[in-house]
Parts: structure tokens; sequence; C-alpha cells
């Protein structure tokens, strides 16, 4: 069980060296999963309050497409599905050692999530101008909560993403370091799963 | 003072105090088998010059026999609490001939209606009393519990009965007292300031001057 | 045998630039993201808590002990909390939800996790420092403004929080109903905020703990604190959120006029209880896993004996955290929920007191054929276990869905948290503190004093906390101002008397620790390396440990617990102690 | 140490998939059909795609098998939380 001492030049892809085996993937993608964990439970007091309520209280829902406007919003999450996928392209990108290719896919990853959130307020707007407001009953409560701390979570997800745009403009990554790119994927790629479900049970149930 | 429960009045306490010893006794059992075997083999392997500790990892012998002795009797007493409480709380456990009163707590009082002479809700003789809760002894009574503002709590203690009021609900619990006398409603849920001082009176009469008083406030109701 | 250079080892660790160059005093011991240093810091901000909540404590009991007298020292109170030091029912409910607070959140969950999770898990395991070291300072300093933001409630308009620190809706919802809003507020982004830093927290223990382990610490020869602590923090990370959910929609409810929680326009009332409790019921757990793990590490040193049943703590612990999700409704039986619901939960409720009873019986197994040394942590230690056992087997009386009808919400209850909280958590914690207390700063406790601490806060623990069974008993509820209102209550007033004497006195011999605690620091004889003749890794570097912790990454032979092994002179056996080959056969356990 | 290569899954292959399946969902959402059904069938739906981003974008199907039961072990307290309350309203 000889081990070398780890240098840079070392796949920093690797669970750490020397230490007995562990999740067998390196630390801060195990830590993202573990955080992410706790984000899937801080989404289910919000979706279970949702669905629990309804269920308490169907009649307080209206029909899809009423209140909310189904169309722009079915727009919006093409809009975050294609954000998961140039994300996944600059992930692909590094892996092969392609910088070029992995700042240009995050140049528009973050574009496009920016785009999202942009829709998001646009959307908002118009629902509280139409008197759809967080105080209308419980639509309005669960629907501006959810969809509100999931847009929070994009926020911060596409200040991240220029964090990680900056340094990959400094050349910080590589094929065999690029840590900080998956991360980033694994917190962005969970927004648009969460998004996925919100979509479905928020507008469209 | 009384070291062990209160006296009980109406015919949940039998059941409830009954569980309440089994359980003591239970516990009081296992609190001193272990308490005394923990002092004691503190006090008979206490370091002493030249005696080694046993090296000594364990017997998976007696780890089986104790969890099983210890699950066979949470066990045991869970279904016999779920008897109790099915009697007592269960969706079907109200008599079909219970007195139906409505119980609204408010900050922070009590407001109890009574059925009237008819003893059916919503007719023209019903009545309401501030914290004043007349019942007949030996009946059962099926109280629907609603609050205006926060959570309240109904806590009779001598009948052992207890129940949430909850603002936006209609809880029901029932009881039937077996003892006539004055006893004391408590609120027994933080329900804001005058929590401490949200009582009601109980007054459990005989059957006959249950109903003088019943029909007496039903006419004045029904003269309204 | 591998020779790795801690400093590159943990290339994940963000510390390795740091080892070698001074620090400035700024980096050294205030924004350090040296895992001990922050250890120190959750240390000294939980203590100050728990001398906070104590405090409180101490009001509540003058209220209780003499209601309607004027408290010594009371009139330094401003005239909305107590004028002339006597205490206004206003102010009463702001202190039991306060003191909930701080004791729950502030002091016990960061005594043991904070303190206790930062400081052990990397030098028991064998690692330099955390996986995310600076992830681990950011939950230190987010912590801070929580708790100041948490006392600044008792200095806004209209009082703190009076809810209850279960904060049921609606009335935490309604200012119209508690009187208070602001200090509402402050309560709910307060524990937002602290909840973030407890996640923060967990995330990084639980990724060390998988992935830093030293060679040879494979997961059944982890010391069971760390096994504690590794399960405790996934049930902080996965409970938390679920109680941010909830405060979030509390706050909301308040502030921006949502429904969610009161029954206007549909909102659930009930809804607010079945996340708290969701939350709440794992919290419980996360207030004693890591003391039940404290208390094994304890325990087995002084009995100088292996722990009793190794493999079957570590699933008792396992058996706690999975059960520990299904059975929350028990603090709900008599909010009106479904009955059958309610029956479930009592039988899942019953179910988990075999996994507390089976550590319970491996602990006296433990003792069992030991040699016991008294020494302070170990008197803590056994405390502890008899006051755990009395704290569980009252649990039963709730758990026991007609008897809870009679006892809920009366002072059994607060007997029985009590006794788990106090007699179970606050006794490991102190078993905790002055064990590790040599190792964290390098000096050790004056013995005498902590044992007289020892006797005298024991004594008169039980002096407080035992009649309230009896107060229960009678009837007598929670969080009432003055129990004279109530005819049937007013011949307690004589043991509420003793109650709140004993309470003064057991508040008192606090401040002996407190004395000791910090004279120590200075004054104390200097620490060996190895005072307890402990076995695990943290005993074998020096006492503070230097940053970095290893001077090589260490490697482990066996379980933490070889104590009066057959192997060697010694009655214990470090973890990384090689031993020349033995012959086949004979070395059986490890 | 060289690192076990896999060749990258095809990303925009799923990527239109998952478009379909958008555009089918909102093709369900407002047939004339009983409710449940269509509450189901979104949920189905909606849970594919979820499945599909876990697999691919997150890769968790390229890591080892304990990141996955890692990655899946909150949901069943998930399940947990909102079987049991909703019990609450349909007794």
């Amino acid at each position: 069980m000889a081990h070398a001492t780890p240098t840079l030049e070392e796949n920093m892809m690797d669970p750490p060296r020397g230490y007995e085996e562990g999740a067998g993937v390196y630390n801060e993608k195990l830590g993202m999963w573990v955080f992410l964990g706790s984000e899937i439970m801080f989404f289910t007091a919000l979706i279970g309050s949702y669905i629990i309520l309804r269920v308490a209280h169907p009649e307080a829902w209206k029909p899809p497409g009423e209140v909310l406007n189904v169309p722009l919003t079915a727009i919006n999450t093409f809009l975050l599905i294609c954000s998961s996928v140039t994300m996944v392209k600059a992930f692909a990108a590094i892996q092969d050692g392609n910088l070029a290719g992995l700042k240009r896919w995050l140049i528009a990853t973050v574009i496009i999530g920016a785009g999202f959130v942009g829709v998001q307020v646009f959307e908002y707007i118009h629902l509280v101008n139409d008197g759809f407001v967080p105080s209308e009953g419980l639509y309005g409560s669960t629907f501006y909560t959810m969809t509100g701390f999931h847009g929070f979570h994009v926020t911060v997800g596409v200040i991240c993403l220029m964090y990680v745009t900056w340094r990959a403009f400094q050349g910080k990554y590589s094929a065999a370091d690029h840590r900080g790119v998956e991360v980033v994927g694994l917190y962005w790629h969970f927004v648009d799963l969460v998004w996925i479900i919100l979509f479905t049970i928020v507008y469209l149930i | 003072m009384n070291w062990l429960l209160p006296p009980g009045a109406s015919t949940f306490a039998t059941e409830i105090d009954w569980l309440y010893y089994v359980i003591l006794w239970v516990t009081g059992i296992a609190f001193v088998v272990t308490e005394v075997a923990l002092v004691w083999f503190l006090i008979r392997y206490r370091a002493r010059p030249g005696v080694r500790a046993t090296h000594y990892h364990g017997n998976v012998k007696a780890e089986v026999i104790w969890t099983s002795v210890t699950a066979a009797a949470v066990l045991v007493l869970g279904l016999m609490s779920a008897g109790g409480w099915d009697r007592i709380k269960g969706r079907n456990s109200v008599p079909g001939d219970a007195i139906p009163i409505i119980v609204h707590a408010k900050q922070f009082e009590w407001q109890i209606t009574y059925p009237g002479p008819d003893l059916q809700l919503g007719t023209a003789d019903d009545f309401t009393v501030r914290n004043q809760l007349h019942v007949p002894v030996d009946r059962a009574v099926n109280a629907t519990l609603t609050a205006e503002d926060a959570i309240h709590s109904f806590f009779v203690p001598a009948w052992r009965i207890k129940q949430d009021a909850v603002p936006g609900m209609r809880i029901q619990v029932w009881f039937q007292p077996t003892q006539t006398g004055q006893f004391e409603i408590a609120c027994a849920e933080l329900c804001g300031l005058g929590h401490y001082r949200m009582k009601g009176a109980v007054t459990v009469h005989s059957q006959e001057e249950f109903d003088r008083w019943n029909v007496n406030r039903g006419q004045l109701a029904l003269g309204q | 045998m591998p020779t790795i250079k801690s400093s590159v080892a943990g290339h994940a660790s963000a510390t390795g630039e740091a080892h070698t160059h001074e620090m400035s005093f700024l980096r050294k011991y205030i924004f350090s993201t040296d895992h001990k240093i922050i250890g120190i810091q959750f240390l000294i901000m939980s203590l100050v808590f728990l001398l906070a909540g104590g405090v409180l404590a101490m009001v509540i009991r003058w209220q209780l002990g003499f209601p309607g007298q004027a408290m010594p020292g009371g009139g330094v109170l401003p005239d909305t909390m107590a004028p002339d030091g006597i205490v206004l029912p206003e102010f009463y409910n702001a202190l039991v939800t306060m003191h909930g607070t701080f004791m729950v959140f502030f002091a016990i969950m960061p005594l043991l996790v904070g303190v206790f999770g930062n400081y052990l898990i990397p030098l028991k395991i064998g690692a330099p420092d955390m996986a995310f070291p600076r992830i681990n300072m950011a939950s230190f300093w987010i912590a801070v403004p929580a708790g100041i933001m948490m006392i600044a409630g008792f200095v806004v308009e209209g009082g703190h929080a009076a809810a209850g620190w279960t904060s049921y809706a609606p009335l935490s919802e309604r200012a119209d109903l508690s009187g208070v809003s602001m200090g509402q507020i402050l309560w709910c982004i307060s524990l937002i905020i602290l909840g973030l830093s407890s996640i923060l927290g967990s995330f990084n223990y639980i990724t060390t703990v998988i992935n830093l382990r030293a060679p040879g610490m494979h997961w059944f020869r982890l010391p069971l604190s760390i096994w504690a602590l590794f399960v405790t923090a996934i049930l902080v990370l996965l409970a938390m959120p679920i109680l941010s959910g909830a405060i979030i929609m509390l706050l909301f409810d308040q502030t921006i006029g949502t429904h969610f929680f009161g029954p206007a326009q549909g909102g659930q009332p009930l809804l607010w209880q079945h996340l708290f409790w969701f939350f709440g019921h794992p919290e419980v757990y996360i207030l004693i896993l890591p003391a039940m793990g404290f208390a094994s590490d304890i325990i087995a040193n002084g009995s100088r004996k292996p722990v009793f049943g190794y493999a079957s703590m570590v699933f008792a612990i396992l058996a706690i955290a999975v059960l520990g999700w299904g059975v929350w409704g028990h603090h709900m039986f008599m909010s009106g929920m479904n009955p059958t619901l309610g029956t479930s939960f009592m039988i899942s409720t019953m179910l988990i007191a075999v996994p507390s009873a089976i550590k319970v019986f491996n602990w006296l197994g433990t003792i069992w054929l030991g040699s016991v040394r008294f020494h302070t942590p170990m008197l803590h230690a056994v405390a502890f276990v008899s006051m755990f056992i009395i704290g569980g087997l009252s649990g039963i009386f709730m758990a026991s869905t007609p008897v809870d009808i009679y006892i809920h919400d009366t002072y059994f209850i607060v007997a029985h948290l009590h006794y788990v909280l106090f007699g179970g958590s606050l006794f490991a914690i102190f078993a905790a503190i002055t064990y590790w207390y040599p190792k964290m700063f390098g000096r050790m406790m004056n013995p005498f004093w902590a044992k007289a601490h020892f006797v005298l806060t024991f004594v008169a623990y039980n002096f407080v906390f035992f009649p309230m069974h009896q107060l229960g008993l009678q009837g007598h509820m929670r969080r009432i101002f003055d129990p004279n209102e109530y005819e049937f209550l007013q011949h307690l007033q004589g043991l509420n008397t003793f109650i709140s004497i004993s309470a003064f006195v057991l508040f008192a011999a606090q401040f002996i620790f407190a004395i000791n605690f910090i004279a120590s620091w200075f004054v104390g004889e200097k620490a060996p390396d190895n005072p307890w003749d402990d076995n695990g890794l943290e005993w074998t570097v020096p006492s503070p440990p230097p940053h970095g912790n290893f001077a090589t990454i260490p490697r482990v032979y066996r379980g933490p617990y070889e104590y009066s092994s057959p192997l060697v002179q010694e009655d214990f056996l470090p973890q990384n102690r090689e031993l020349p080959p033995q012959p086949a056969g004979s070395a059986a356990h490890t | 140490m060289e690192k076990p290569k896999h060749a990258h899954p095809n990303y925009v292959g799923i990527f239109f998939f998952l478009g379909a399946l958008t555009l089918l969902e909102l093709g369900v959402a407002f047939l004339p059909w009983p409710k449940m059904v269509l509450i189901l069938l979104l949920i189905f739906l909606a849970v594919w795609k979820a499945v599909l981003v876990a697999l691919y974008y997150m890769h968790l199907r390229y890591e080892p098998n304990r990141l996955r039961l890692l990655a899946v072990a909150p949901l069943p307290l998930a399940v947990i939380l909102v079987v049991a309350v909703t019990r609450e309203f349909r007794w």
C-alpha cells in the first residue's frame, strides 16, 4: 500500500490519497452531493406543504393556465433545460482539456440562466399587476414561496457560475483539475431538476 | 399532598390511571434493576491495585435477550395503550346517546353552547354560557371543540381529559363524569398573555338537577 | 508504512499553504480555519448562551417559587418586563420561549455538534483538518449574527417572541394574538441563519468522516463518539432545512400576508406542528446521540475495558437515527390529529425505546468486570447514564397515548425533557469538556473543584427536576405564569418554592465550573499528551495539538477501546501503535 | 493513475428528448381526461425528466454505487412526511 506523495500534476478529480477508502469521489463532489441532500429536504418542506395544503383544500386552486401563464413558463422551462445542456457541454469540454470550449459554454450558461431569472421577474410583475399576490389565499402563498425560492437558488447559481467563469478566464481549470466546474454544474442541474418538478406540479396540475 | 395521581372523576380516569400504574410498575422495576446494577458495578469493580479489568468485548446472547425482553415489554405496553386510546379518542368512540355541546375557545375564555331541553344543537333553544360547564353525572357528553384565535387546549384534570382546540378545525372530544361536584377547566396550550388565567368552572349535577337547569336556561333562550 | 506529509495529503483541505508561515493574531484566533480554534470559539459562544439560558430559567423559577414578589435585583429590568422587579406575564411567556430557544439551539446543540464535532472529528479520525476549513469558519461566523439577533429580540418594541420555543401557529404568526411582532420576526430570521450555519457545519463533518479517515480507520474502528457525531450530522443536514422551510413560511405569514398556517383562508395550524416536529424529533436525537457517544468513550476509558457490544452500539445509533424520522407525531397526540395516525406514532415511539435500552445495557456491561477510575469525566458520564435511564423510562409514560392525554403539556413533560436534556446531554457535555479540556487548552482542570461542581450539580439537579414529575401528575400545566390561579394547583406552591430554591443552588454551583474553566486556562497544571491513558488518536499528539494535527498521517491498527488488552503491559493500547505480528488466532478482536 | 475514461454521453440527444417530454407534458395537461389520470401521467413524465437529468447531466450513472445511494437517501423521508400528513385531511 505505498502511496506516492501527491503532486500538483496529479489528477485532482480522484478521491483524496492516503486515506481509508471513502465515497470514491473527491471531497468537493462528495460535499456537494451531501449538500444537495440538504437542499432536497428544504424543497421537501416547501413542496410537501404545497401538496398537503392542496389535498386539504383542493378548491383553492384554479385550473392550469387560468391564472398562470403556461406558454411563457414553458419557454422558461425550455431555457433552463438549455442552460443545463450548455453546462454539461462546458463540463465535457474541460474534461477533454478544451479551455476555450469551457469558457464559451459557461458564458452561454450564465446568459441563459440570467435569462430565466429575467423571465421569472417579468412573470411576477404581470401576475402582481393582475392581482395575483402572495396574500391571495393558498394558491398565491404556495406559488410565490416555491417559485420564489427556486428563483433565489437560480440566482445563487448564476452568481456561482459567474465566479467559475471568471476562474476559467484565469485558466484555473484543466483536464486534470476542473472540480469547480463539476461541482457548480451539479448544483445547477439540481436546480434544473427542481424546476422540472415545480413546473409540472405548480403550472400543469 | 397526594403523592400519586389525584382522584379521578370520569370513566376515563379509571382506564388512564390503571395504565399509568402499570407503566409505573414496569418502568419502576426497570429503573431499580438498572440503577442498582450501575451502582453495584461501580462499587464492585472500582479500581484496586493489582486488579486488571477483564478484556471482554461483549456477549451476543445477553444482548439478544435484553433486546427482545425490552422490545416485548414496550410492544405489550403499546398494544395495551392502543385499546385505551381507541376507546377514548378513536373516531367511533363517541357513544350515540352523548349530549352534544360546543366548546368554543377564545383568548381567554371558554364559550360553551348547550343544546337546550331538546338535546339537539342548532335549534332555537340552544344557549351559550361563558366559562361554565354544566353536565349531568354518569351521562356521556360529546363536546365539539372550536377555537377563535390561537390554539387552546381543553383540560379537565379530574376527568383526565385533554384536547387541543385548533382554529379552523372542529374536534370531537367526549367524556362521562362519574362524580358530582365542582371541578376546573384549564387551558393547557400556551395561547398568549392570559393563558395562565384561562380557566372555567365545571359543575357536575345529578341528572334531575341538570334537567332542571337545562330546561330553565333553554326557556330563557327561547324567550329572547 | 506510508509516510505522507500532512500538509499535502489532504490536498482538498485548503489549509495546505497556511502551515508553515506565521499567521497574524486575527487569522490565527479570530478568522481561523483551524478546526480546533473553531471548536473552541463555538465552546465559548455556547457556554455564554448556556449561562444566558440559565439566567432566564432563574427568573422563571423566581416567578413560580415566589409568585408576584419582587425579584432581588429585578429592579434593573425595564418596566415592560418586570416593573419593580415583579415579573409580568408577557415577559414570562418570552422567558419560557427564549429559555427553550437558547438552550436547544444556541447552547446544547452547538456544544454537542459545533464544539465537539469540530474539535474531535479530524483529531479522532486522523485527518489534518476538516475537508472544507473555510466553510467551517463560515459556519461559526454565520452563527454569531444569529446569536446576536436572537439576543436583540429582548430590546425591541413589543418584547421577545412569546409563543414557546415551538412557536405554534397561529399564535406565533399574528401580532394581534401574542402582542409580539418584531421579536417573533427576529426569532425567525435568527433561526434561518443558524440553520444555514448548522447545515454548512454538518455537510463538512459528513464529508470529512467519509473521505478523510486515516489509513486503517475503517468504519468499525471509529470511536463511538465519531459514529454518533457522524450520524448526528446527517440528522442535522436533513432536519434543519425542514425547519428553515417551515420558518420561512411562518415569516411570510407574518410579514407578507401568506396563508400557510393561519386558518382564515384555508391555512393549516397543524401543518406547522407537523413540519416543526418532523424537524423537532430528529432534533431531539441530535441533542442526545453525541452525548451517548461521549459517554461511551469516557465510560470505556474510566472502566479500563472495551465497550460492551461495540457493533450493537453502532447499530443502535443507526436505528435511532432511522426510526427517529417516524415518531414525530408523538408530540402531537393532543393536537387534534387523526387518531389512527396517533396509534401508529405510538407504536413507532415505543419501538424507538429499544435501541436506547440496548445502549444503557451496554454501558452497564462496559462497567461490569472493569476497573473503574473515578475521574471527573467518568463521574459525569455515569451520571449521564443514570439520569438518561430516568429520562428514557419517563418517556414511556407519554408514549402511551392514553396516559399522555393526562400528562401532555404538564410539568411531567418538563421533568422528562430536562432529565434527557440536562441529566442526559448536559452531564455528557460536562463529561466531554472535563475530558478534552487538557487537549484543548494544554492544562488540567482543578480536579477537586471539578468534583465539587459535579456533586453539587448532581444533587441539586435531582432536587430541581425530580419533583417536577409530581407537579405534572397533579395536573400542573407548562408555561403558566401563576399556578395559584387554579384551585387544584394551589397546594403545590410549597413544592414549587422548594424546586426554585434548589434551582438557585444548581445555578450557583455552575459558577464553580465557570471559575475552574477560566482559571485552569491560565494557571492549571500543564497537561501531558495523554492524561487519561486513552487509546484515541487525539491523545498521540501534543496538548494542545499543533496546526495540522499530525506530523504524519497516522496508521490505525485496531479499534479505539482496546483497554486492558492482554497483548501489552499497560492497560491501554493506542489505535496507532504497531505491535509485532501475533501468532495466528491470538488477536481475535480488533 | 489513469482515470477510467468513458466517452461523453449524448448530451444533446438527451436535451432534445427532455424538450420532447416537456412538449408532451404541455399536451397532456390540457387533455379532457379525469384529473387523477392527468396528475399521475404528469408526475410520471416529470419524474422521468428528473431522473434523466440526475443520471446523465449529474452523471450519477457513472458514479460509485454508494454515492448514488447517498443521493437518493433523503427521498424516502420526503415521502414519509407527505404521506403521513396528507392522512390528516383524507381519513
